[in-house]
């Protein structure tokens, strides 16, 4: 077996963290194959079981080394990069890899779109095929980082007259191409995380195409895979997250106090505690390698808890029909703290329906958790474009 | 203690009709969400115009310009404001209105109600929203509703009722955007009016709560048919979204929830309407149930509209808004039920 | 127009209510007419509008006149009455009705089958035909009052291969019939209010057939668009009902609060107090003559408070982890007063199943009150044979 | 703060594993009920066998014939007693063993413990089931778990635990039928043991709360299961009743607040086990929970299942019971959040 320890000391012998250039480094890193280990040699890894990237992780960081600001290019890191890796071509994974893990080129997603939300499957952007190319025309909705990405990967319909998870196909799409536009999508909290993407006549090479055509629903289901609720390295520490800061605000505001309110909190409290430690569970399964379907039922519990708990923070904050501001601003991930409580409430509203919604997560759990049978399905055998929309 | 009437009359649904074809002209909600984003947000053009069709002056009586009926005409105003989130300063009004009217042996106080019955002043009463109002009152009251529109204020000091211009009147960047707060300064003392300051107040927020919750049930009544209709039209997996049975079923429940609220609402400006002894523990029911009701009617709204729910150019947050900034104007739920707790002994 | 009151007071002239034998003046009252006045002449009534009949009661109850239990007979009047007046030949409407509504005779209703709870047309109890009678084979739940009933409405299948709804046929049985057996069925509370009735090759005349043979299924909705939640005459006073008793356990016990029951019994009295006034609001609306469907409203929400009421009982009454009595009672009604609280939150559970589960119900108000769509049917157009069961 | 050890061992689960398939054997629902039906609801067999497996005496130290495992190991036998309500002596006992436990060096608390561990005596925690257990204790504690079994008796008095025999041990008409409780009235002082009553009844508490905790993942559990599977093969309208979306989402609902009650209730047995500061909080957050999950799970169980889990024949109602007795048992969820909140610094 490879000695990933000794090699990311030889790694570090030759390269100085605190001297070395951040983007040299990184390059560097994804050379030596220290990038995601798990991933084939040439392209960033080492062909080694995944489990082994903690290893040089931890190395690293010990060692003071900068990191590739993972939660900057999540959609890359954690969605392009499997699927191209699956499905993509020798030539895309050489180009396109290394920039991707070392942010030097940030990616975004262009699946969901208005018609098409919990049923992806309805999506209508239509590619055409055109000599060695596509022409891909569109709206596609909720695209975060869509104004600072180089690139997306893209489902489309190219052919409608066959039932819709048949006639889909996935691509790589550059984003500079002059058939998109980008519009912030502005949400109810004022900001604008997400993006509205309309794609005219967008020129796509077929060597760009990932998967066979007509495949897309399947190399799709890769990528959302690989988007689940990220179990990060480290626990949580109690009161960690919102319920830290709504029993803050408990604990300076004894004007506010109620019966009533005091007990809504405990129990959010005892809730918040028992996510917490369902968290650590599932790590410790997953450390165990018999992960269970656990993952699920945190996101439903965490969507609820946050819009329980700021909901009360308005109720025992200072004053709660304040607003910290509504300006139009365009962060970069969402910001649960440093904001005030109106914007959490606002924003939490969003986490029972981004990533999924807490409806179709249910759907999710009855059926594959549980083994209820499903609902009779009216759209399984009609082509696309008889299905009403 | 005799059945409270709880039916609508045709002159009150008459009424209804009025302000809601009027709502539905001047105020939908693509006007109501530029107005709000514009360095104007209550629409005094609007109020004018509610102004003149009486709608503003139900509860003053005929000697002073008013229409001489009751709350509950008030509260079928309220009601269709809710329903469309309108950016006018009747809550506001309707409070100095109520204390106003318990002072109404002094020539002051019939003077602003004239003056506010014929639409020549916007009096506001001078009180924090949301938060506790016994306390001694600053020079500085904070998160004063419909001030911003205010050419007199009412201020409550030293035992008494005050009409007051402001100082200085100062925006506040406020989460509800369809009836924002302003803090007000006062260094004039005004006119004192003769009468218990401290009764007028009990007033106020007596009539305020009842008005409150008369227009949750209009905001609560808004999500849930708004959330029917798209449900009806919007198409996923080849069938009308509304056809999934745990959708059908969660909107079921909304609309029994508004069944309850709507009665105790009727209830409340029935008593309020009637003077009845009943009328704390009416008022306490209403509005501990309509907040809550209109409060989840609008996250259930922004909810199951999906995506397009959290979007700025949906009006859904417009009134998710409005619903959590009136849970906690005039007392959460929490805290009318515990008034309520002492009214109907059920000590803790 | 008949001038009822005058009717009543001759009626009362001949009869003094303290002299007569009760069920003398019942019989006298019925062929009196008095008896419900919107049935025609000869059948109790005077073929008057409904709302007179109050007019009647109010009269008779001032006057001190015996009454014919309704509660107790609810089933028949309720039930059976209107049914057989729709569908019933001359002679069952002469023969049946008088004994019904003075009580003389009971009536039960042998609808649910283990099999057909909520899928009421489901039902498996086999009609065949054998000459002039029909001969029924099948097994019915949850009847009320077989044990002590006189006749039965039932509903059977007569043609197992045609879609469900089409294949059934509805007819009155005699109880007393050798091939009918009645078992008691024991509930969580440990009583018996229901049985089991066993049919084995119960002979019914054709001439007891009510509607054609096949519309059964048209004929039960006219019995069960008539079993809909009582609305009384009378309003109950504030704190009538569950809310008051444990009101009242409320203030007996102070050593068991805790504010978080004390807040839980405020939400729950408040909405009780709103289902008090939403009561009498759909009264008044009735007596305007413009009747709201809130009615199914009250149902769903009395359940629920029902039984977070009683739930909340057993934590707040001096030891909650007594029961009054297991023995097997067989009670004419539901006591939610005269028992204790351990009886009451058992109980409480079937407010939510009988007459309509809360499930139903809401598929009900979403489709009928909200207009929302129905889902997929897969059991409209298959013979009721083929159904999977 | 390290993280607790929330994953059961491989020699846990093949304790799970043996008492499974002796419940399965021995406590299956027909059997259960039958059992409560008699006039000897506690099953004696049964317990014996238990004791036989070393499954009544795992906290006990292998020098008193004990397995000298613990808590941990005991949250797991709870949890599988709760799945079949299985009517033993279970949780009566742990009470004993927790307080003798504190009070050890006592030879009279090594021989009963002893006793206990062989199977040759039950003793039994004479504390009301339900309700404060802090006040002055009478001469008849009312409503004792397991008292029917039990051939002595701790009894906290004056300061101390004494181990007394019973002068009568009546039984009570009692709404658990699984877990019936008693009324003892004492007249013999008995033995009084060296050491604090006091701190004695606390840990008796506390393990006793966790083992509830654990008993009531069990319960709800079992109901989930149950449902899941009733809902599978029961058709109505042509379809699996399963197949029914606004079910399907209770049910997932019901999955996830089982999640994250396991978590909970594993938290509590391993800081039990590990002896470590934070056992109030953990006991505190796993009570309030579970008490609360296993009940929404049983109520949901005999909603879910319709008329049949209405009736006596089906086993859904002795969960019912059992979850509705356990929530009010050892403190009700309320009662364990209010001293959460001064453990963990929310005031009131």
């Amino acid at each position: 077996m490879t000695d990933v320890r000794g090699r990311v000391k030889a790694f570090l012998a030759e390269r100085d963290p605190a001297t070395t250039d951040r983007l040299d480094f990184l390059r560097a890193r994804f050379d030596a194959g220290l990038a995601w280990v798990h991933f084939p040699e040439g392209l960033g890894g080492l062909g080694l079981p995944r489990a082994q990237q903690e290893l040089v992780e931890a190395e690293l960081a010990a060692a003071g080394a900068p990191d590739n600001d993972p939660r900057r290019i999540g959609i890359g890191l954690g969605m392009a990069a499997p699927t191209i890796l699956a499905f993509g071509s020798d030539e895309l994974k050489q180009r396109l890899l290394r920039p991707l893990w070392t942010g030097e080129e940030v990616w975004c997603q262009l699946f969901s779109e208005p018609g098409a939300g919990s049923d992806l499957a309805a999506l209508g952007t239509r590619a055409r095929r055109d000599g060695d190319d596509w022409l891909v025309t569109g709206q596609k909705v909720w695209t975060s980082s869509a104004h600072t990405a180089r690139w997306a990967i893209l489902v489309t319909r190219t052919d409608p007259d066959v039932p819709k998870h048949a006639g889909m196909t996935y691509f790589v799409c550059d984003m500079t191409d002059p058939g998109v536009e980008v519009r912030p999508l502005r949400q109810i909290t004022g900001e604008a995380e997400f993006n509205e993407v309309f794609l005219t006549d967008v020129r796509i090479p077929d060597a760009h195409r990932l998967g066979e055509v007509g495949d897309g629903w399947r190399v799709a289901q890769t990528t959302l895979m690989n988007e689940r609720v990220a179990i990060g390295g480290r626990s949580i520490p109690r009161e960690g997250g919102m319920i830290g800061v709504v029993s803050d605000t408990w604990r300076a505001n004894p004007d506010r106090r109620t019966p009533e309110a005091h007990d809504r909190l405990l129990k959010l409290w005892v809730e918040a505690e028992a996510l917490r430690l369902a968290g650590i569970r599932l790590r410790q399964q997953l450390a165990n390698g018999a992960p269970g379907p656990e993952g699920s039922a945190m996101k439903l519990a965490f969507a609820r808890l946050a819009q329980e708990l700021s909901g009360l923070e308005l109720e025992i904050t200072d004053d709660g029909l304040r607003y910290d501001d509504w300006t139009l601003r365009r962060p970069d991930m969402v910001d649960f703290t440093g904001r005030d409580a109106g914007y959490r409430y606002l924003r939490a509203k969003g986490n029972s329906i981004e990533g999924g919604t807490s409806e179709i997560l249910r759907n999710i759990i009855a059926e594959r958790v549980l083994g209820l049978p499903s609902e009779p399905r009216v759209d399984k055998d009609v082509a696309w474009k008889d299905l009403p929309k | 203690m005799s059945d409270p009437n709880l039916l609508t009359s045709d002159v009150e649904e008459a009424l209804r009709a009025g302000v809601r074809e009027l709502l539905a002209d001047k105020a939908d909600a693509a006007t109501v969400l530029g107005r709000v984003e514009s360095s104007t947000p209550s629409d005094l053009d609007l109020w004018r115009t509610l102004v003149d069709l009486g709608a503003t002056s139900l509860p003053i009586p005929e000697s002073l310009g008013g229409q001489g009926v009751s709350w509950r005409e008030a509260a079928v105003v309220a009601e269709e404001l809710g329903r469309a989130v309108a950016p006018v300063p009747f809550l506001g009004t309707m409070l100095a209105t109520a204390a106003l009217l318990t002072l109404s042996d002094d020539p002051h106080a019939q003077d602003a109600l004239k003056r506010m019955a014929s639409g020549e002043s916007v009096v506001v009463l001078a009180i924090p929203l949301s938060g506790p109002v016994d306390g001694p009152l600053a020079r500085t009251v904070r998160s004063v509703a419909d001030a911003g529109v205010a050419d007199q204020f009412l201020v409550p000091a030293d035992g008494g009722l005050h009409l007051v211009e402001a100082a200085s009147v100062q925006p506040v960047v406020s989460l509800d955007l369809t009836r924002p707060v302003w803090d007000v300064t006062f260094d004039d003392p005004g006119v004192r009016l003769t009468g218990s300051g401290e009764s007028a107040v009990d007033s106020a927020l007596l009539a305020g709560s009842a008005l409150l919750a008369a227009e949750q049930v209009g905001i609560a009544e808004w999500c849930l048919t708004t959330t029917v209709a798209y449900l009806k039209q919007r198409y996923q997996f080849g069938r009308p979204v509304g056809s999934f049975q745990a959708l059908k079923h969660r909107l079921a429940d909304l609309w029994q929830s508004i069944v309850l609220a709507r009665a105790a609402a009727l209830n409340a400006a029935d008593a309020l309407a009637t003077s009845n002894d009943d009328v704390r523990v009416a008022v306490a029911v209403a509005q501990s149930l309509c907040s809550t009701v209109a409060v989840r009617a609008a996250e259930e709204c922004v909810q199951l509209h999906g995506g397009i729910g959290m979007t700025w150019e949906h009006p859904a947050h417009l009134y998710l808004k409005r619903a959590k900034a009136d849970e906690l104007a005039l007392g959460t739920p929490g805290r009318h039920r515990a008034a309520l707790a002492s009214l109907v002994n059920l000590p803790g």
